[in-house]
């Protein structure tokens, strides 16, 4: 049976219970959690918050294709929970929860590991530090590229060169 | 005459710093993803006199709420499509 | 800064809030979170519960040399909690916590597969399932050898061949 | 006269099912591991008349609270130990 999916973007605190709560499964013996938290530091730079940009919904496209590509490659039965933040949030505010539960714990390891690599480069997420110098910047990132199903839509003209 | 495309750039991350909410823009039908980019400069550039950011602009994608377009893509009605600067969730 | 250990072994339900709340860290941005339960079958058997027996100073002991061993791999900051459960459980039960929290996520996730995996093999740790047919049974498992740190005690006399 | 060592030995996982509680035994002064692993499979068939588990007994090791023992290590103090059979926790 294939497991389930809960996936979302939330300007409402994340909460931990509730990723471990919805993963839980009398046929899963295993669950890794992965709990991104704002830091009181990055590149030398004292921070006091970040704020978080989300595209929502070509995020949660991208959190459903995740989810497919994570099943075909650790099995179909995991349960997979992805909440991302958006807004601002202070030191020590989570960011992102990525829960997996599966038969043996392997699976649930390499799948949570691998949704959090590609939610990195693949997720159109953007965050703004802000220092505790009064100062703020949006953090350099990763280009991103076409990941998704392949769908491709003819041009009706050409356009040499592009 | 050369049928036009009425587009709604939604953008994103560090474009927030010269402007927040949408561009409105007119392309050729048909025009490249290169070119609704040119385009999406004219336009900050006329919004806000000081950007000059054409980097920032090169480095991002365009993107659908579906998927991020490639080069190879083009665009064939009027629609909304976003912009997005290299990315760094999580 | 050394990080924190909290190693437990408890007859008490294990708690993942309690878990979560230890690794929080103003300095760390990541914390990878394994949650070991008690699953509807194995090997073919339908699992009604299992019963967990533990011989707690050594296990304890095992842990400390984990974390330190963890702490030399991937950072002295590192924040490790772990909590074996002793007793028996139900289907869902949790029998496993382990977090580990640290600047970057790459040294929590590692850190955390390496400590389940190491207390599967070394931990003084042993498990009876008990099968919905009213059968039961202790779980085979892998052979100790020792891991320690080397503190040899020489022998008073000599037994060759041993 | 040989100084004579009395260990108690606990027990833990399949071993329960012979015995709860500990054993009490009696070994030589510098006894080795093998002998101890003797002691307790004479000691457990004078109690439990039915055990027959010697290859439990030669898969398990023997610990002190520390560490577990290995073949060089021999008993030269009277002492807890326990035997343990191959492990699964998690």
């Amino acid at each position: 049976m294939e497991g389930l999916n809960h996936l979302g973007v939330s300007m409402a605190p994340l909460s931990t219970e509730a990723a471990i709560e919805f993963i839980a499964d009398p046929e899963h013996g295993a669950a890794d959690l992965f709990i991104g938290t704002v830091r009181n530091h990055n590149l030398g730079k004292s921070v006091k918050g970040v704020s978080y940009d989300v595209y929502e919904e070509l995020t949660l496209q991208t959190f459903r294709e995740l989810c497919d590509e994570a099943r075909a490659n650790w099995g179909k039965e995991l349960n997979i929970f992805i909440e991302h933040f958006q807004g601002r949030l202070d030191i020590g505010g989570i960011s992102i929860l990525i829960a997996v539960s599966s038969p043996h714990r392997d699976e649930s390891f390499k799948a949570c590991r691998f949704i959090i690599e590609e939610i990195k480069h693949r997720a159109p997420i953007w965050k703004q530090e802000h220092y505790t110098d009064g100062d703020s910047e949006w953090v350099q990132g990763h280009a991103l590229c076409s990941h998704g199903p392949v769908t491709y839509e003819g041009c009706t003209k050409d356009h040499a060169g592009h | 005459m050369e049928k036009t495309l009425d587009l709604r750039i939604k953008l994103f991350g560090a474009f927030r710093k010269y402007h927040t909410g949408s561009l409105s823009l007119s392309v050729a039908d048909g025009a490249s993803i290169t070119q609704v980019k040119d385009q999406i400069g004219q336009t900050l550039r006329e919004l806000v006199p000081g950007f000059r950011d054409d980097e920032l602009i090169e480095k991002s994608a365009l993107a659908t709420n579906r998927r991020v377009l490639t080069n190879s893509d083009c665009v064939n009605e009027s629609m909304d499509l976003a912009i997005l600067p290299p990315v760094c969730g999580g």
